[in-house]
């Protein structure tokens, strides 16, 4: 490897994160772009072809060296490491809505799911997979939250726009215009006044904006 | 039988479990009317709406979540939708509108989205089984890199915080907590224009806390000076602030 | 590398602290002792021979993976040449808070703020920004804070009576362009249901980025 290789070797092995390009490029100020990026390309195929227990992987908008799958069950079961817990479903259900929304209320996340989300919410917060990032218009102007880096690293996503496309879903939504032709229902009801005043009800005005 | 060995299973699963929506395996009232269209392969567009309500109930009082808010009210939903639909309607007139409309639109939604959390927990699954470096080599951590600031995002924050406040909470650059001081002029001031003054006079009726606290502090500390004089008729009446003459001359 | 030196490296790098020799056996139950002997040596001299930033080190009770030492200089200063950090709208509003109503406690911010401010508050105090001044009266003495001397230089304040008072807010952030000459002095009426809905309306336009 050359020596730039091996200096980004080192920086990787020493971060517990990833670590963005230009950090990486950085690190040599001396080094151009070009070169960053064939060290980086060097030491990912060195990993690959010559057969080692790591590989460089592109994730969170940088680069991360982790160990391969195949030896994540003995190295958990001598107890040298540790993976992380999984989420629940009512976390991982958030955390889609949100993924996929942001930035979404509170109260938008408890009506698509059905349940009140206050706990969930609060825990990944705490995890730091997502966090508050702006304020609702308008009445109450609710906490409004989105995902973050590590969402995108615990996920091993280079970005959002890795995650499915709405319209790739196999269930498209009447919202963007999607709901089959023959489909025999209609937007939901505005002028019945039992269900406009459930439908405020459950979705206040702060945290509902939704696409006119 | 059938049904009398899954009563048996569900019944163990109650004993089992501590958290209803845990223990009943789905995750809110969605989720569950999700399970009961798939499992009586019925078309989501066209929901048999009696007969889902019926079923609905049934699989609440079994998985004995009648307590549970959220399936409550989805089923307070279920009967309302069930009793629009036998209104006498006449076909093809222009404005109906399906009662089922919002609940098929929020399954939908909540169907989509249940799809995208395959996807996430297949995603965080890979991840899950690749370790990153655990250890970290510096004896301390690096110091913090140095802080890029600016006055204007110090004040742009300001003002993120005053719109976002219910009522802006922020009045005093010179950091004190009350206003003691301007209390006690604005009482003074009120008491030379009026020798009996009331509450509302010395403080403005949309006050905030710290401005009532000052106007009452200040009340008691003229009061402890002999500036002026509080009396209250009777209780809970408004109390009356007069002017001391002699107070004030000292 | 054979399967086994892969499967030490693997460990080895996810391992938090150096792993003995018989831990490292103990990966794999089906290896003789000789067969993980000569997997390290052969993880160690190909760090050593293939030209590596890292190397495989006996550190005393253990092996373990560690950078090499000519590129931990490199590594220190590119941190050190990280682009200065700016603090989040979150600390920067939890300063704000702090820096008008000094002395105040963390109730009373997280209160103004609407979110729990522990975490913020930590980090504020970390980096100097902030200090304890004082205890508050009554129940639980709460700690109050306030801003430091740091947090003047870092805002080229002489004295705190140079932030602008709030009632002329708006008038400086505009005359500095920080805000739109017909930005509201205050908020938006919260009463008025035509407005609130007209706002919720005009929000979502980029409020929702969902994967194109």
């Amino acid at each position: 490897m050359n020596s730039l290789a091996k200096l980004l070797e080192a920086a990787l092995f020493a971060s517990p994160r990833p670590i963005p390009v230009d950090e990486l490029a950085a690190l040599d100020p001396e080094a151009s772009p070009a070169a960053v990026q064939s060290a980086i390309d060097e030491l990912r195929e060195h990993y690959d072809v010559d057969g080692h227990g790591v590989e460089l992987v592109d994730v969170g908008g940088g680069w991360q060296v982790l160990t391969r799958p195949e030896y994540t069950e003995a190295i958990e079961r001598a107890q040298m490491a540790v993976r992380p817990a999984r989420l629940s479903p009512a976390a991982l259900e958030t955390l889609a809505i949100i993924a996929y929304r942001q930035p979404i209320g509170r109260a938008e996340v408890a009506e698509i799911r059905g349940v009140d989300v206050g706990a969930v919410i609060k825990g990944l917060h705490e995890r730091g997979l997502i966090d508050v990032v702006g304020r609702a218009e308008g009445l109450g102007r609710a906490l409004l939250y989105g995902t973050t880096s590590l969402f995108l690293e615990q996920f091993a996503l280079r970005h959002l726009e890795e995650l499915p496309r709405v319209d790739e879903l196999a269930i498209a939504l009447r919202r963007d215009g999607l709901l089959p032709a023959d489909a025999p229902v209609v937007p939901p009801a505005t002028d019945d006044g039992a269900t406009a005043a459930a439908a405020a009800e459950a979705a206040p005005a702060d945290a509902e904006p939704q696409p006119a | 039988m059938d049904v009398l060995s899954s009563n048996v299973r569900d019944d163990a699963l109650v004993a089992e479990g501590s958290f209803v929506v845990e223990l009943a395996g789905f995750n809110g009232p969605l989720d569950l009317l999700l399970a009961l269209i798939r499992d009586e392969q019925v078309d989501i567009y066209d929901i048999p709406v009696a007969r889902i309500c019926e079923q609905f109930l049934g699989r609440m009082h079994e998985l004995k979540l009648n307590e549970a808010a959220e399936y409550l009210e989805m089923a307070a939903r279920l009967i309302r939708i069930k009793a629009q639909m036998l209104l006498p309607r006449k076909d093809g007139i222009e404005g109906w509108e399906d009662p089922r409309a919002e609940l098929v639109r929020r399954l939908l939604e909540y169907q989509q989205m249940r799809e995208v959390v395959d996807v996430l927990e297949k995603l965080g699954e890979d991840r899950r089984n690749r370790f990153s470096r655990s250890y970290t080599q510096q004896a301390a951590a690096p110091p913090p890199a140095p802080l890029a600031l600016s006055l204007s995002d110090l004040l742009v924050a300001v003002d993120r915080v005053l719109r976002a406040a219910r009522k802006p909470t922020i009045h005093e650059v010179i950091p004190r907590a009350l206003d003691v001081d301007g209390a006690m002029q604005t009482v003074r001031a009120v008491l030379q224009l009026r020798a009996l003054a009331r509450w509302r006079d010395v403080v403005r009726p949309d006050a905030e806390p710290w401005e009532v606290l000052s106007g009452l502090l200040a009340l008691l500390e003229l009061a402890k000076r002999s500036e002026l004089h509080l009396t209250q008729p009777r209780p809970f009446a408004d109390v009356e602030i007069r002017r001391e003459l002699a107070g004030e001359a000292a």
